[in-house]
């Protein structure tokens, strides 16, 4: 069997934390979440949908635009994917700007429906592949959306898990931060430390090795997971898993 | 004796969307009409306000790189595969436009409230975001039907225009836009919406109930024109694909002002009568 | 691999409607599922409170009739050209059931507050009507963005129970409803939806993007019944028509307590394999 | 030429009031009112759109029961058509019921869309065949929409005329209250005054006969309307035109 990639590792340990949920959203260009999505679906034996966003063939809503948000506000959506151009240790979210708002180092295209979707959906999982003091910083510039919010403020949804190329970090919910959760094979609980730059706590203990997925697992992830995810993202798929054509 | 639809040239279409106006633009992914755009730019059309509904993309990058510009209302703009709108980026940095920050469901909801003809609708999300700190139009308040409960309240958002494109219409106006029905929601919240689309069929869209449930009655159509690949270089969903070479040499070009500007002179400016091609 | 539909029969539908739900109803011109409403006086559900969305007809009249009803939250009860509704009028006079008359596009926007996951949405009109008078769970408040401009709000209207009719559905659940969007309306707002299909096609309806823009996806509904002429004595749009003899002997009957009673064996209580028909 | 018949006259009195509208819609079971929009319709030269509710096949809406009460609130409805169990001398309308609301001795269908459609459409026409006192009275006992609203309450809409099968009202707006603007052939004053609940003014001078439409219109009525109102009002068409089929 072939070695096991950084990739798979991180559809592993996505689609753990999906288990069990009933309809589980995937924004555009995210290859890596929706693989993970397909994998959970497939473990759920017909109990899950997944929805792909920004695609027009590989979603399955009639409402225009505005239904996918009026689906997590009735509390149809259980999990979403976040990214943000940086991220800071409060889970605050940055997709618009570096610099002074007005007129920015750096500007992204903007929050989309994180302002919103952040709020309602239960299990967000943030994901971040590039894992640098440059993105994971200790306050964002702007907040597209809060990590956390006051007591009174409705708040059914938010962070649950922070996904980089290098650990998984869980969201303490009491203490409002992240604690990190497992380091990814062949990357230092040390390095962490350094190329974030946020503080997070640590578990007791020794921080464990992020789990690599087991024979059965690849065997879906190679076969069917990569089979369906190379007709959404066929280059992706031709880099991962090799099969499929680029286009 | 139904009414009849307002046929327009593609530069009698542009000639009727004034400077400043509100003017409401589906996503790259929707059925956007390019060509009107470049007619919007040929008749150097100045201080618009771009809605996007709920994102914009190439449309409003060559608009802005245009300045035909004022202000972006939108919760992104973006070129999707091809990166950061770079007129858009420019802009933005350069402090040239008025940006009103969004997220996709406050445009959504504030449309509907101009649909609904409410003037203004609650929605949850936002608090203690820098997207409802910027955005002065927005307020928080208290939901009436619970203790101390904050709620954003968006004032309804009524677009002047809707400009969209769609893959049919009919001699009365009506206009099929399928599963993109955000463009109906345009539709009904602009005061006036215009439309370009690849073909206006002989009969009656609402004669056939299967198409009549997908399709914008004219009572909403100021003006309609026919434009056979009207979304190009972009592509229209259940017809053809964008042409990737072209808006990657849009993309490449537009990185610099000289680009753009040569970008525009071959495609935009030399090109007055592609209406009629 | 998509998720299949849970299928049902009739009178598993019916048992999935639990006592006191609240239950949101299509008007007759709609696509009314009058076989659910046999199988739910069978099956002696009581205490519903029924939302017309936005008017109701026959479905209530006969679930009226049958002590099946507790509140009825609607615009209108009406048997179009067959008059007033005779069981409603009965027990509306003999104050047998708890009323919230409403305007329809009051209905229509509580439940896309409940749609939209919004606690309320205000609604111009009604202010100096008996209708607000009397409907407790309505405000008055303020527009924040005027001076002194008081407008309605109006709670969201979540039902328990949205229960439709529909031409075709598919073994994914998805059902196509055509131009009766309000039915898609329902089940967006509804915690759950039971539907009956005359027919469950094979394939997939939202492969076809004609078919998929009238269609509910299956995530909404919780359980399709096939059931051939579930709409009958009414009839459903580009369908069959109502059946008019049978109606106009139902309003016949209905006029007493003891014809109903009449009506209600020969049509309702003997007939319980309808659906295996 | 046959004899001008009281449909007609009413026929020929709606739409002149509906002369130079943009968009008319008629309620369901309306056949005067909808004859009098098709007439005006053919009248202004293809500027008018007329709908008919409640029918499947007669209106051009795509986007469920909310529409075309979005389309009132939006200002695309100019004109619409009102009935009631009783009307009063403030414009109030009642189609609800007569006696005490919670044990009525009288209960109708209900309000329909009244309660919002009386506040936002321009031109809302009352329209009752039923000229009694039973009907016509001083004071609703049930207000489904009021006539007239304070200042402060947003009103673009309200009542425009009341039309019966014995004469024509129009609206005071500064006065709120009806004023006697012509009594239909045959009718007279005296006879209105005896079968009306509710004061109402005078105009100044002789009251006038309500104008009985000229050849040209009737020609039109009894033409092109009556044929495609007969396609929605079968029986009315048969009745009052003798043209189609029963059903």
């Amino acid at each position: 069997m072939k070695d096991v990639v950084l990739e798979e590792i991180l559809i592993e340990a996505i689609a753990e934390n999906l288990d069990g949920l009933r309809h589980v959203a995937v924004g555009a260009s995210s290859p890596i979440p929706g693989a993970a999505a397909l994998l959970a679906r497939s473990r759920s034996k017909g109990k899950m949908r997944v929805s792909i966003l920004g695609s027009e063939d590989n979603n399955f809503f009639s409402d225009g635009g505005k239904e996918i948000f009026d689906v997590a506000g009735q509390g149809r959506m259980d999990a979403f994917f976040l990214s943000g151009a940086q991220i800071d240790g409060k889970a605050n979210v940055n997709l618009v700007s570096v610099g002074d708002y007005e007129q920015p180092k750096a500007r992204f295209p903007g929050s989309f429906g994180s302002g919103y979707l952040y709020f309602v959906v239960p299990r967000v999982i943030l994901f971040r592949l590039e894992h640098t003091p440059r993105t994971l910083v200790e306050k964002v510039d702007f907040i597209s959306a809060p990590g956390f919010s006051d007591d009174n403020v409705y708040r059914p949804g938010g962070p649950h898990k922070l996904i980089t190329d290098r650990c998984l970090f869980a969201v303490d919910k009491e203490r409002k931060c992240f604690r990190l959760e497992s380091v990814h094979p062949g990357h230092t609980v040390d390095e962490i430390h350094e190329q974030t730059g946020f503080k997070f706590d640590l578990p007791e203990g020794t921080v464990p090795e992020t789990r690599i997925p087991n024979s059965e697992t690849l065997h879906v992830i190679r076969g069917e997971v990569a089979s369906e995810i190379s007709e959404i993202y066929p280059a992706f798929a031709a880099r991962v898993f090799g099969i499929g054509n680029e286009s | 004796m139904l009414m009849l639809a307002n046929k327009l040239t593609i530069d009698e279409l542009a000639s009727r969307i004034p400077d400043g106006a509100k003017v409401a633009l589906p996503p790259d992914y929707a059925y956007c009409s390019l060509t009107a755009v470049r007619a919007l730019i040929r008749r150097k059309v100045k201080g618009l306000h771009l809605v996007g509904v709920p994102s914009l993309g190439f449309q409003a990058d060559m608009l802005i790189g245009a300045g035909c510009v004022d202000t972006l209302e939108t919760a992104a703009v973006t070129l999707s595969e091809f990166g950061l709108a770079p007129r858009f980026t420019a802009a933005v940095k350069r402090a040239e436009i008025n940006m009103m920050d969004a997220t996709c469901p406050a445009i959504h909801a504030a449309l509907q409230a101009s649909e609904k003809g409410i003037p203004f609708i609650p929605l949850r999300g936002l608090i203690g975001s820098d997207i409802l700190a910027h955005r002065k139009d927005w307020k928080v308040g208290d939901n009436p039907f619970a203790e101390n409960d904050p709620v954003v309240y968006l004032p309804a958002l009524k677009p002047d225009v809707a400009l969209i494109h769609a893959p049919i219409g009919d001699k009365y106006g009506n206009v099929w836009v399928g599963v993109r029905r955000e463009q109906m929601l345009m539709a009904h919240a602009a005061s006036e919406t215009f439309v370009t689309v690849e073909e206006i069929v002989d009969g009656n869209l609402m004669d056939d109930l299967k198409m009549k449930a997908a399709t914008i009655p004219g009572l909403y159509i100021s003006g309609i024109t026919e434009a056979k690949k009207g979304a190009w270089p972009l592509g229209i969903p259940g017809g053809y694909n964008a042409d990737h070479e072209h808006l990657q040499r849009y993309v490449d070009l537009a990185k610099t002002d000289e680009g753009f500007e040569q970008y525009l002179k071959e495609f935009v400016l030399e090109t007055p009568a592609e209406a009629a091609e």
